[in-house]
């Protein structure tokens, strides 16, 4: 039975996702409740596969039973195992947390809504646990298409986002079809563990480097890595919360994972910085992004188009320590992945929490609402601490070792590009902490509300506003149970994973990329 | 910028054909995608899994999980459609909180 | 194309002709895809291929084969289902996902005079899936784009 | 000489897949389209890949086509460019 | 020279193709022509992968002899695998069309346009 634990993780959501549109059309409530068992199934199968990898070191499970260069095998080493369990557990999380709002944006079709979010995770898992390269594009088109979908119902401009997203995410896709053809044509073979070998062989040539721009182009495309985010930001300002508080943590970090996937099985190390040099480039790339990203988070005044541009400076941010390129690069990219699954999981929901209950977004509009949210805007406030990278949270400790695996190769540049994007962070979140905590409710907040961008009762569900004669936030109240709790729960995490960082770095994460 | 259009297109065909020059000769019969799996591929076809269609053998066994994962694809589409173009707004009230 | 064009040839060709030679064609290259090209998605695609162009010849509602779209739904579900069984037989029975090799196949065998090893067994039961699956899923998104405007 | 036939189809789809981008009117545009999916099947076809040719044919001229014609038929049939 | 001509320019066609389709994505205004080239992008990558799957004097890759117990030789057939790869590529790009599609119905409905510029426009009022 523990042999065949990597094929729970995908195949469970899988399987129900066939389910549950069928139930969710009979029994309203079935779908949320089948949902959330599935995906606590595939968490359950992450975390033993990830506790048998501690064990007994990596273990590789041939679907179908062929062996790999014939059939399709799921590695699961260290890496794979800790992102895949990061994957599940913040779904499980956003998935309960999100079900009021859920409900209403999934409209009569909640079967249908929950069958997408099913077929999303499982699209990033078999991503995340996959050891080869077709079978990769096979899974980033599901996820992706479920995406485009969840986040097109997001209202009249969620529409122009989505169809962007959906024409830019198919360049993707395709351009890392093609890397991967050229791969093919050049080695033979399709499973990434022998692409390494034959590669190595191999003297470097054209066509491999040519294919390895491509696949990089197309992944870079999915994760919004800078001269290619534009979709990003109108993508997560308009979708849904309920999607954007799931697609925002987990789905360009499993592309990033890939691409940092590419570097650890595919490509030897000498082929991405000769002729063409990839490495290079991505760290070129990530730092750029990292400024442009901060600057532009800094400069907007919707809080969820801030989180989205600050998503993009952190996606750079894991782009620069696979670019570094050392076991420590990597390691911290990879623990910056994990991280910043937690941290903006955390900042959306909160977000999203504060929408739902006093419909505001803008972060000059927020004044007074931390002593009216205690909980909600607690998880806020922890989870920008970890953004901004203030020790012990968890976004200290990925910059940390960045910026020693800066200073080991002797790139003073990137550790002052890492320095200098913690105190951005800290000018635009600080800024909205100021609001929430120290400034009093302001008497007639918005005048112009937030509903500027939304179609009228579409998805600001409270039309208070209009008739705000006394202080929005003062009526404001802690949101429900089901809401904060899982909130709180990620916040915490985001400490406890800077508590525990050595001993995730010494014993999982190091060990995964050497 | 119809120009940097045009120019980073005209860009992309000189890269392809710059990097078609280290790619196999068309029927190239030493090519390393002919040499290495495909003749692997016809031999467990022919002892394991005996049908003669070499393409629904890969296609349905030695892959088929690429066909699930692609079947799976096209039922996403399928939710998707369903859910762009025939959800109504109107839930029904059942739990009155919020 | 919602306008029914009234001629009685294009009427009948596409309703008496065309559909039952395309659908046996289809369940032809699904039952031998095996044995020469075709299989479950060329037999899908062919299929609703055949339901499509039928639809555009004639309109949408004066079309035959109209099916509900719950139905469709349904179809698309138990096809996914067909093929998530096939992966999932092996593994009660103690093997890999989609690892057709312990799959019983005497029955069959003695039942339709057949031959066959239980990979082929296999492939056979996922392809009827995958050809479930794709036909209805593209006849689904057909009736929902064209037939939007109307409602 | 097979490999010329090849080539002079591969010149085909380049005209047909410039026609069907540049036409302003979709249907045109969209039978275009239903054209050059036909002559890639021929192409695939004529180099052994008969299932793929197959696929193509049913799916990307028939399926893909019709599914054009009715989203077209839906919306404005002119096209800024 | 026109040897040269005789073993590459499937990797030419394919990539001027690849490029007309890249062209109607990102360089139209109407979103049904981004459609139309999202689908000769995709076609255009199906071609490549099968023109690489040709082999000198090869035949179908169906194993007739097999049930007979004849023993094939692998130099005879083509390639298979990228068949199979391109099987599934078309229908993924069957299935990101069709959703497109939707995506552009559904548009149409709530703009009244299928002109990216014009929808721009009336969403800055």
């Amino acid at each position: 039975m523990e042999q065949q634990l990597p094929a729970f993780i995908v195949g469970a959501p899988l399987l129900f996702s066939v389910i549950v549109p069928i139930l969710g059309r009979k029994w309203r409530q079935s779908a949320f409740v089948v949902a959330v068992a599935t995906v606590a199934v595939s968490t359950v199968a992450s975390a033993l596969s990830l506790v048998r990898v501690l064990d007994g070191g990596t273990f590789r499970y041939y679907l179908g039973g062929w062996e790999p260069p014939v059939g399709i095998e799921y590695v699961i080493d260290e890496v794979s195992a800790v992102v895949s369990l990061v994957v599940t557990s913040v779904s499980l999380l956003v998935v309960i947390s999100t079900r009021r709002w859920a409900e209403r944006e999934a409209g009569d079709r909640p079967g249908v809504f929950y069958g997408l979010v099913l077929l999303l995770l499982a699209g990033l898992t078999g991503i995340v646990l996959t050891g080869d390269l077709f079978n990769l594009f096979v899974f980033l088109e599901i996820a992706s298409l479920a995406a485009y979908a969840l986040v097109f119902i997001g209202g009249r401009r969620a529409m122009l986002a989505g169809f962007r997203y959906l024409i830019i995410g198919s360049i993707g896709g395709a351009f890392y079809l093609l890397g991967v053809g050229f791969i093919y044509f050049a080695t033979g073979t399709l499973n990434m563990i022998e692409a390494r070998q034959l590669l190595e062989e191999a003297e470097s040539t054209r066509a491999v480097q040519v294919g390895a721009v491509f696949i990089f182009t197309g992944l870079g495309l999915k994760m919004a890595l800078v001269p290619m985010h534009l979709w990003l930001p109108d993508a997560y300002e308009h979708a849904p919360s309920s999607v954007n508080s799931l697609i925002a943590p987990v789905m360009t970090k499993v592309a990033a994972y890939a691409m940092l996937r590419m570097f650890l099985s595919v490509f030897p190390p000498g082929y991405l910085s000769g002729a063409v040099p990839i490495a290079d480039a991505l760290l070129v790339l990530g730092l750029i992004g990292i400024v442009f990203g901060s600057v532009a988070a800094a400069g907007q005044t919707d809080i969820r188009r801030m989180l989205a541009y600050s998503s993009i400076s952190q996606l750079a941010f894991i782009a620069v320590g696979i670019g570094l390129g050392t076991p420590l690069a990597l390691a911290a990219a990879l623990l910056h992945v994990v991280n910043h699954a937690a941290m903006k999981a955390t900042l959306f929901l909160a977000t999203a929490s504060v929408r739902f209950r006093v419909g505001l977004q803008r972060t000059h509009n927020l004044a007074g609402l931390g002593p009216r949210m205690p909980l909600t805007m607690g998880a806020f406030a922890v989870g920008s601490v970890a953004m901004v990278g203030i020790p012990p949270t968890a976004g200290f400790f990925s910059k940390w070792y960045m910026v020693q695996a800066g200073v080991d190769e002797g790139q003073w540049i990137v550790v002052a590009v890492v320095l200098l994007s913690s105190l951005l962070t800290a000018v635009y979140l600080f800024k909205v902490l100021e609001q929430v905590y120290l400034r009093p409710a302001k008497p007639e907040p918005s005048a112009h509300h937030d509903d500027e961008h939304d179609s009228p009762g579409e998805s600001a569900p409270h039309p208070v506003e209009q008739q705000a004669m006394r202080p929005v936030v003062e009526r404001a109240r802690e949101a429900p149970l089901d809401v904060w709790l899982p909130l709180v729960l990620l916040g915490a995490a985001t400490v406890v994973l800077g508590v525990f960082n050595v001993v995730i770095m010494e014993h999982v994460l190091l060990p995964g990329v050497s | 910028m119809k120009l940097l259009m045009l120019t980073f297109l005209a860009g992309l065909v000189a890269l392809l054909v710059w990097a078609s020059a280290d790619l196999p000769d068309r029927a190239d019969p030493h090519a390393p995608a002919n040499r290495h799996l495909s003749p692997e591929l016809t031999e467990m076809t022919e002892s394991e899994v005996v049908i003669p269609n070499l393409v629904s053998a890969i296609l349905a066994d030695f892959r088929s999980y690429d066909t699930l994962g692609e079947t799976f694809v096209i039922f996403t589409a399928g939710l998707a459609v369903v859910l762009v173009l025939q959800r109504s707004r109107r839930v029904p009230e059942e739990d009155g909180d919020e | 194309m919602n306008d029914r064009y009234d001629s009685v040839i294009l009427h009948f060709v596409a309703r008496v002709v065309m559909i039952p030679l395309i659908v046996v064609f289809g369940i032809y290259v699904l039952l031998h895809g095996e044995l020469s090209p075709g299989g479950g998605f060329q037999a899908g695609a062919i299929v609703a291929a055949a339901l499509l162009l039928v639809r555009l010849a004639l309109g949408n509602r004066q079309a035959a084969l109209q099916i509900p779209q719950g139905l469709l739904i349904w179809l698309a579900c138990i096809g996914l289902g067909i093929y998530m069984f096939g992966g999932i037989l092996p593994l009660i029975l103690g093997a890999n996902f989609l690892d057709y090799a312990p799959i019983p196949v005497e029955w069959y065998n003695k039942f339709a005079g057949e031959d066959r090893t239980p990979r082929a067994m296999g492939i056979l039961i996922i392809e009827v899936g995958v050809f479930l699956g794709v036909a209805s899923v593209l006849v689904l998104i057909y009736d929902l784009i064209a037939g939007s405007s109307r409602q | 000489m097979i490999w010329w036939l090849e080539l002079s189809l591969f010149g085909l789809l380049v005209v047909a897949a410039l026609i069907a981008l540049s036409v302003r009117d979709m249907i045109a545009a969209v039978a275009t389209l239903s054209v050059y999916s036909f002559l890639a099947a021929t192409l695939l076809a004529l180099m052994g890949a008969v299932d793929v040719a197959l696929t193509e044919a049913a799916l990307g001229a028939g399926v893909t086509g019709v599914l054009l014609v009715g989203a077209v038929s839906v919306v404005d049939r002119r096209t800024p460019d | 020279m026109i040897d040269e001509v005789a073993a590459r320019f499937p990797y030419w066609a394919t990539a001027v193709l690849l490029v007309v389709g890249l062209y109607g994505m990102i360089g139209k205004r109407s979103l049904v022509k981004q459609v139309i080239g999202l689908s000769i992008f995709q076609s255009a990558i199906i071609l490549f992968f099968i023109s690489g799957s040709l082999l000198e004097g090869a035949t179908l890759p169906i194993l007739y002899g097999v049930h007979g117990g004849e023993h094939a030789d692998p130099d005879d057939f083509v390639n298979p695998l990228p068949h199979v790869l391109m099987l599934t590529a078309i229908v993924v790009g069957v299935a990101i069309t069709g959703v497109a599609l939707s995506f552009l119905v559904s548009i149409y409905r709530e703009f009244g346009t299928l002109d990216e510029r014009e929808m721009l426009d009336e969403m800055r009022k």
